[in-house]
């Protein structure tokens, strides 16, 4: 699609050496190198405080690197955070979303924000099963589900280059999970690279091409490699 | 990096050192020549009598806390172009010595005009344009000591300190615009301005003097007190950040 | 910039037509301000009438405070922080957006607060022209000031006691200059008036650009 | 006027007493604070 990067770009989409970021005075990423190359589907697994969030966070260009190398998408993320953010799709813990307002408000005025096409925007409607009733409804009055939806909905409108995705799995029902799975192969296919973490492990993997560890604010090498593993160097 | 090649030797632990010394020492002397020069060897004022000897430290005093505001918004100001650490320390000393001068500065004010109004407090453009500014001083402070990330603090307490200068004076502008409407002319006629000549001219000179030593070794102890607070919270990443590698070691 | 701040701005009225806070909540806090200001002053002597333009800028400016509150609270789930900084909208479009919409709620509380004066202090009200142009250049004032101090107090557990000592001192100016622009206009001397709506409009002009360069580096705290 | 001495010595009193409890301030919780700052990072000793 025409929103991605030359196909054969030498730059890979994410390239950290050593970097940290610091929450407040935490040093949640404590030197990190990790390399992923374009639409790749890849899985960070860790305990919970390894990282993950923060990594996906620092990859989104949202918390600053404090020291180290950290080039996303070209971008340059010690020098500019700002310049990638427009270009990520990040999927959190927090919805982002305002309660008083509908579904249909929520990812219209999102994907506006975003400069995305207003068919883009009933395409992702649509895609996420929202175009029915769920339209008009406000979404303080919905399901942790269903907001999770809208979130989605809100994310594919903007047609992100790199998917950031955290517990992306979590609260959906079955349908929920495959409709995941099912949008994030899609957006591999269109030429994005996804960065996923998820405790159901059995459906990541299965989803995920490469799985890396984080632990202790580090990548760690992985014991056990998936097939076509792109694991961080160890350190 | 943090090995330390030689211990400090007792007595060093303070923010003083040579410069300061010879400052403060200074700062001594112009205070006690202030003293003789103000309560004993001027004259009393023809009009005001003894109270002048206030003004003798109450202007010097004003003055500087306008100077301490001025380096705050400047601070303020170079810590938001050039990301200068230095320029913020500087903006927060000088914005908390500048508060105590501009609570002297009122009180002394107060104590001023009881004997020449008759009233500690009238609606006076100067003095209430020095209350208001004492009050943006206490929010430029409460936002810098806020129990938050020293990024978040010094941020946006750089946005107030660079918008105190306008502030004072579009307040100063507003509060005299509204006094002159319903002027009470004989307040002001009797005011700081009155004209001042010989010995307590030369008084008020001495006060500038001492005034404004002890401004300058104020400022220079402030700026390096706050200097070791940041250190004090930078001190610790490399250790915390090997602590937080080894939480992820296989065991 | 501009269509970022219609588009906050639009989101943000939207938010208050499908929410009523500031119509259900603020506005009748504004007319108990004017009846307890009856209570405290006796309003059988002309002291009501003539206080009106203090008292009804002080309603204003309590009221404000309430309406930047509302502005910034439904801000300020992390999600939307974190979402406001990913949309690639410019903060300086945010900065406007959230100045015109809080704008538009006190303007339209002003008139309604107005009618409220006239009624229940009954004062007589002339020189509209100089009460309409006095009200604008003051809620735009309010509003630029307010959500640029919003914003340094937003995200802050102390955000609700911080930010009427950070703004109220801010906008004594504005307090001063609206009321004695009112008192000019309501006695028939309009030329007394229009100074301080100058003195208003540098007020508004300085805040205004404060806060297009000031919201950046503010909303990128993490 | 000669009996407004009172006033004088009060104001003196202020502005003295005000700047000495604050140099004094500023000056122990220096001290304190350098007892915690390795010698190195304080550049001026």
């Amino acid at each position: 699609m025409e929103q991605t990067r030359p196909a054969l770009s030498p730059v890979p989409v994410v390239h950290l050496r050593g970097a940290v970021a610091l929450l407040g005075r935490f040093p949640a990423l404590a030197g990190v190198d990790l390399d992923i190359e374009a639409r790749r589907i890849v899985l960070l697994r860790g305990a919970n405080g390894a990282g993950k969030t923060t990594l996906l966070r620092t990859l989104a260009g949202l918390v600053p690197v404090a020291g180290g190398e950290a080039v996303v998408l070209g971008v340059d993320l010690v020098a500019d955070p700002r310049a990638v953010r427009h270009r990520v799709g990040l999927l959190g813990h927090a919805t982002g979303l305002y309660d008083e307002l509908t579904v249909g408000d929520n990812v219209r005025f999102w994907a506006r924000a975003a400069g995305a096409d207003p068919a883009d925007v009933e395409r992702a409607l649509t895609r996420l099963g929202l175009d029915g009733r769920l339209r008009t409804v406000a979404v303080g009055r919905l399901s942790a589900g269903q907001r999770r939806r809208t979130s989605l909905a809100c994310l594919i409108a903007r047609r992100p280059e790199l998917w950031l995705l955290d517990e992306p799995h979590a609260g959906l029902d079955q349908e929920g999970r495959d409709l995941v799975d099912t949008l994030v192969r899609e957006a591999v296919a269109a030429g994005a690279t996804v960065v996923l973490s998820s405790h159901e492990l059995d459906r990541s993997l299965q989803l995920a091409d490469s799985v890396i560890t984080v632990a202790g604010g580090v990548v760690r090498p992985d014991p056990s490699p998936a097939p076509g593993a792109n694991d961080g160097d160890a350190r | 990096m943090t090995t330390q090649l030689d211990a400090a030797p007792e007595g060093l632990d303070s923010t003083g050192s040579r410069g300061t010394r010879v400052l403060g020492v200074l700062a001594i002397v112009g205070l006690a020549a202030l003293a003789l020069f103000g309560l004993v060897l001027s004259p009393p004022d023809a009009s005001q009598g003894e109270v002048v000897r206030i003004l003798y430290v109450h202007v010097p005093s004003a003055t500087f806390a306008y100077i301490g505001c001025f380096l705050t918004t400047i601070g303020s100001a170079m810590f938001l172009w050039r990301r200068s650490a230095w320029w913020e320390l500087v903006a927060y000393a000088s914005a908390e010595i500048a508060t105590v001068f501009t609570a002297i500065v009122l009180v002394t004010g107060m104590i001023w005009g009881r004997p020449t109004w008759g009233v500690f407090w009238v609606w006076d453009a100067r003095l209430t344009s020095t209350a208001m500014l004492l009050l943006l001083l206490l929010g430029y402070l409460a936002v810098r000591r806020l129990p938050a990330d020293h990024d978040v603090r010094t941020k946006r307490s750089a946005i107030i300190g660079l918008l105190l200068v306008p502030n004072v004076i579009i307040v100063r502008q507003s509060v005299q615009w509204w006094r002159t409407l319903h002027q009470k002319p004989t307040l002001l006629a009797n005011g700081v301005g009155a004209k001042i000549e010989g010995l307590m001219l030369f008084s008020l000179f001495i006060g500038f003097i001492a005034i404004g030593l002890v401004f300058a070794w104020l400022l220079i102890h402030r700026f390096r007190l706050a200097w070791l607070e940041d250190q004090l919270d930078d001190a610790g990443l490399d250790a915390a950040i090997a602590e937080r590698r080894s939480e992820g070691e296989p065991s | 910039m501009i269509r970022d701040a219609l588009l906050i701005a639009g989101k943000d009225l939207r938010l208050e037509l499908r929410s009523r806070v500031a119509l259900n909540q603020v506005l009748p806090f504004a007319l108990l301000v004017l009846v307890l200001f009856a209570f405290a002053l006796d309003p059988d002597k002309s002291v009501l009438t003539q206080a009106t333009p203090g008292l009804y800028w002080i309603a204003v400016l309590f009221s404000a405070l309430l309406a930047l509150q509302r502005s910034f609270a439904i801000e300020a789930t992390d999600g939307n922080r974190d979402a406001l900084r990913l949309s690639g909208l410019d903060p300086a479009g945010i900065f406007l957006g959230k100045v015109m919409a809080v704008s538009a709620q006190l303007l339209v509380l002003e008139a309604l607060l107005g009618v409220g004066v006239a009624v229940l202090y009954t004062s007589r009200i002339e020189g509209w022209i100089l009460l309409a142009v006095t009200s604008v250049v003051a809620t735009a004032s309010i509003a630029a000031a307010g959500t640029l101090y919003g914003v340094l107090a937003a995200g802050l557990r102390v955000r609700e006691t911080l930010l009427p000592l950070l703004l109220l001192p801010v906008l004594a100016p504005v307090l001063i200059g609206s009321t004695r622009a009112f008192e000019a206009a309501l006695n028939g001397s309009p030329s007394e008036g229009w100074p301080w709506v100058g003195l208003m409009s540098i007020f508004a002009s300085l805040y205004v650009v404060a806060g297009i360069f000031g919201f950046g580096p503010l909303l990128e705290e993490s | 006027m000669s009996g407004n001495w009172g006033y004088v010595v009060a104001a003196w009193v202020i502005v003295f007493g005000g700047l000495g409890t604050y140099s004094v301030r500023t000056i122990l919780r220096g001290r304190s604070i350098s007892k915690q700052v390795p010698p190195e990072k304080r550049r001026w000793s």
